[in-house]
């Protein structure tokens, strides 16, 4: 693997500062990002994604190539979590299986941003309609998760338990993020490239700024979840990274079999290898009570996304030139 | 100067609107809530998560007659015991209520 | 009236924002924006309106136009709460008839901002001194209304009711939000050009993004607020989109008496019609505790507001060009 | 190991400066807020606004002695009449004070 | 239901890590804090500071038995003479815990 | 001194936004910026001059002017506090002497960003390597001070007094500010020219309408942190004024003698002129808890730190100018 596409990664200042975020939390430095500005962060990042989406996809419209990549995506966030959770059941509860396989199924936006920030040091851009695949991906897994919980998990004794359908629903794709993104993008698509020139300042302009100060948060936070993990056992901790791995690998596989460019194949697989700690975390906390977010919250936060972030995205990266250089013919 | 019930309940801060769901139901006069609470217990310590409202505690306290107080005792018993937190009793004095007294 | 107007207004991306705060609060979904984030994006916009105001003002000096635009603004800012006050006593108490009226007869800043946007995208820009009008206007009314609830209400048993003058005039004065935006105003005027390039990236160039995520805020809390109207009866609902529309004429037919360019016309209308939600019901709550928020919040926030950026400002532009088009005589 | 009398206070945020008015006349030792306090009483559901400081409580704790107890509460009677809440009292131990003992 | 004591302290906000140390070290089941408490004392006004975490207050409250309640008072005297503050102990009911009832 | 410097200073708009914050919280407006937004824009413009500094610093490279310029400071940083302690000595206890003598001996980087903005009015530009010097000054005041206190306070009777020095270099040179502003300027050092491309929208652009929002409540804090002064005495308001004009002069002259352009020998001065009201303060409790954080946070919140940026920065300029003019000699 091309050690130069993980310094060139590495040495990019949102990436920096969340090894920065990371040091100040084992240095035990009182450095912290007050709450909610954390909030502030991951707001804005949300709606400017979306809203940037929304205009790429309304320039590039509804192509074949659109259609396939976002089908692509749908399939592989529905996928994801079934076999993760029979991977997950090897040794965990019905309940923590789900709630961890829905997380893995799931996406984090922040690893889809840093990944379009990797393409652009390298001067490449990813079609902009990407972000409605991250926005499809979102949802799906936490609706599989508690599917899957529902059909595994031993009866209860008196057949009522309070759980209702349409309060996951709500919480599957009503959620803030979920909305926020999805919203944005509706925005973007309706105001075009008018709008675009209206909040580009905002929207574009500041946008590694903020991230790099979420991602200076998310480090903070990273290093404090690490913690958690320790009486989480041998079995979670090296899931947490062969997981991503191999989510990626099959984005990378479905990519190319789908004739996605590079840089859409490479962000279809780090959708694919990205964990949720955002939306899916809350959404299981009130739907699988049972599951334990001391588990999945650490795993996603604090070993999936700082291993994809740093050695993830360059090794999807690289595994994608690597396939298109072995089979060319597949291209074009 | 009426004696009265202090109900204060420690619980999950995404709970409480399953709490005052009850609350609403039981007809208390009213009640007061405290949210940003962090601690220790039985599952750890919570003190927060800064992007999701995980790991974190509500304070609830309600002013009740001692018959009241029994009633949400027992409505609340079942999310406590699942969620975690706690509920104490205390007898206090009420010295001024809007329309009571 | 032209849709062409409306349309135009509503697929505008700060508008957009604030519908998808409308929607995301009805559907309950637990998208919000923690406290105090809404209060970092009221200041930003009052500093920034106010600060471009005083570069603005300073450009143009006090010319015969600005100071028969002030004058009208000022002129308004007295009328309104009187009428309203009568017609609110109708079926209500003198405290909230008095809090009601001075809620009408002072402004929304971020009405005006959203008419500013309006006119943008029609490629006008109104005379930045209306800024003026808006610092002017917040405060009399809260005065009037102060005024008008002593005149009228039934005298207290004891002389001595704990009421000051002196608190009144530092409730409608030096209120955080008018020492703010007249405080900006005063530093735009003082630094002028020179200061402006210093700002414009942070008070122009985000501006409008700022305003999209705080309409979004607006849009949420509108939405919550709706519910709190439902025991105020079948007179107060229609009184606010009526009152505003009465508002708005007057200020139309008053900008065409003194010959005011279409664009500052609809400025002044937007001020006349639009209801304040900030510094009103602050100031009422602590000189008027009588008075109840739960009416008056609701209808300026709740009512008066989102029909103003919906139908409100494309309706006063139309009959202002509808004016000038019948009585052009009396233009210049 | 003093038994003291403790006055807890829930009343609009607006009236907090109000009540320490009051109590620093009252000339007590000290007293505790905390703000940011929602709730539900006979005014309906108080859960802040964002952008200005209405609808939201405040808590205000007082430990003193009994003969204070009694002023306090005659002191903010009238403003807790007017503008809602309430005050409840109970006994407790001082344990440990800065200054006392 | 079972008589138990409620500690409640009020201390410097940056006091609050070198308490729950010692409510660690004695083992107690858990602990509440709320943070951003305001307040007055001998010190005079603690409003806080926006910049820094001077010149505010936290409150803890932990629910214990009487034994640990003594344990909990003699361990933070130090602290709480030195950087201010208060200890009270009332007697409560606990009524709901997880583990324990 | 020339007039025109100080007027020049006081009509730049983040200057008059730190005024206006005054005259609020002297009219007791209500006017307040809600926490934790003051820490929202303390952390940015420290991660802001941090990242330009190490930019810069990469720019220019490890010349001889840098050495001797960071030398310079850190000489400073060491030797203020010592004589600052022994003339507060006079009137204080231990205890609090060495509290105020850190104080002094460390750094207000708003202070520094303020004479940066005075500079840039002026159409000059300090090199960006003194950055280094502001992060390089911060700690060491804070351990002189506690040296101090724990060389000339009585003994303790029992020899365990629970102090470690690990603690006190923990909070030193790992407290947030310090770790945030060190670690921004090494990510400037490793990312560059590419990378401040990236973020200078964020970090550049939008900076003065940070720092206007920021001095804005400073005006506020400090307006409000006087009254407690009340009772501080006759000795310590004069001292607060004293010092740093005393410990600017000597900048002053040592950034003569060591050769610095006029520039940089005003951020040298300033840097020794001013006095830290967040890191010191901060580990001054914790460190030296029996000092009197409401003798030394108001000392350098509300009265040192509102002189220089109104009289101090021009002031040491103005003296530079002179020193130059009477002694071109030194000179190159
Ligand atoms: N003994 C206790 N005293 C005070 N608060 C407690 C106690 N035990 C638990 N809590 C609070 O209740 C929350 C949930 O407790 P648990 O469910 O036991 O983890 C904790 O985070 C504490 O805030
Ligand atoms: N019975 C009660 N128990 C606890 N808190 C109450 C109770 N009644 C009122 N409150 C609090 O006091 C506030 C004002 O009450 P009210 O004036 O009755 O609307 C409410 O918003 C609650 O926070
Ligand atoms: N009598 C009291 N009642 C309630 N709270 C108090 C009392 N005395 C002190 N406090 C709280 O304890 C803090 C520190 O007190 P002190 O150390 O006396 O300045 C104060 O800021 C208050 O929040
Ligand atoms: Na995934
Ligand atoms: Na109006
Ligand atoms: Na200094």
């Amino acid at each position: 693997m091309d050690t130069s596409l993980v310094i060139n990664n590495l040495i990019h200042p949102p990436v920096l500062f969340f090894f920065l975020g990371m040091i100040a939390s084992f240095c035990k430095s009182d450095l912290k990002i007050p709450e909610p500005l954390p909030k502030l962060f991951s707001l804005y990042l949300l709606l400017a994604i979306g809203f940037h989406g929304g205009v790429e996809l309304r320039k590039t419209g509804l192509t074949h190539e659109v259609v396939f990549a976002l089908s692509a995506a749908m399939f592989m966030a529905i996928l994801v979590p079934f076999y993760a959770f029979f991977i997950l059941r090897i040794k965990l509860d019905v309940y923590n299986a789900a709630a961890i396989a829905a997380t893995y199924g799931s996406i984090s936006a922040v690893t889809y941003i840093t990944a379009v920030t990797f393409l652009q040091t390298l001067g490449l851009e990813p079609g902009g309609y990407m972000v409605a695949a991250l926005a499809l991906m979102e949802s799906p897994a936490i609706v599989i998760g508690i599917i899957l919980a529902r059909i595994f998990a031993p009866k209860k004794e008196n057949g009522e338990d309070g759980f209702s359908w349409s309060a996951v629903f709500q919480e599957a794709f009503l959620n803030g993020s979920v909305l926020l993104l999805t919203g944005s993008l509706l925005i973007g698509l309706a105001s075009g490239e008018e709008g675009w020139d209206t909040l580009k300042p905002f929207t574009k302009d500041i946008f590694k700024g903020m991230l790099s100060f979420f991602l200076l948060d998310m480090g903070l936070l990273a290093a404090k979840r690490i913690g958690d993990l320790k009486s989480a056992g041998f079995f979670l901790p090296p899931f947490a990274i062969l997981m991503p791995v191999l989510n990626g690998c099959i984005g990378v596989i479905l990519a190319k079999l789908i004739g996605l460019r590079a840089e859409d194949a490479l962000m279809l697989s780090v959708l694919c290898a990205s964990a949720s700690y955002i939306a899916v975390p809350a959404a299981m906390r009130l739907s699988l009570p049972e599951a334990n977010p001391s588990l999945f919250v650490p795993m996603a936060l604090a070993i999936t996304f700082p291993f994809n972030i740093i050695v993830g995205i360059p090794l999807y990266y690289y595994l994608i030139k690597r396939a298109n250089a072995l089979f060319p013919a597949l291209l074009g | 100067m009426k004696p009265v019930s202090k109900v204060e309940i420690i619980i999950d801060a995404l709970e409480v609107e399953h709490v005052t769901k009850f609350l609403n139901e039981i007809g208390v006069s009213g009640y007061s809530i405290i949210n940003d609470v962090v601690g220790k217990g039985h599952r750890g310590v919570r003190s927060g998560d800064a992007l999701t409202d995980l790991f974190k505690n509500s304070y609830i306290m309600v002013v009740c007659e001692e018959k009241e107080m029994h009633m949400i005792v027992e409505a609340i018993r079942p999310i406590v015991k699942k969620f975690g937190g706690l509920c104490i009793v205390s007898d206090v004095i009420m010295r001024i209520h809007r329309k009571s007294e």
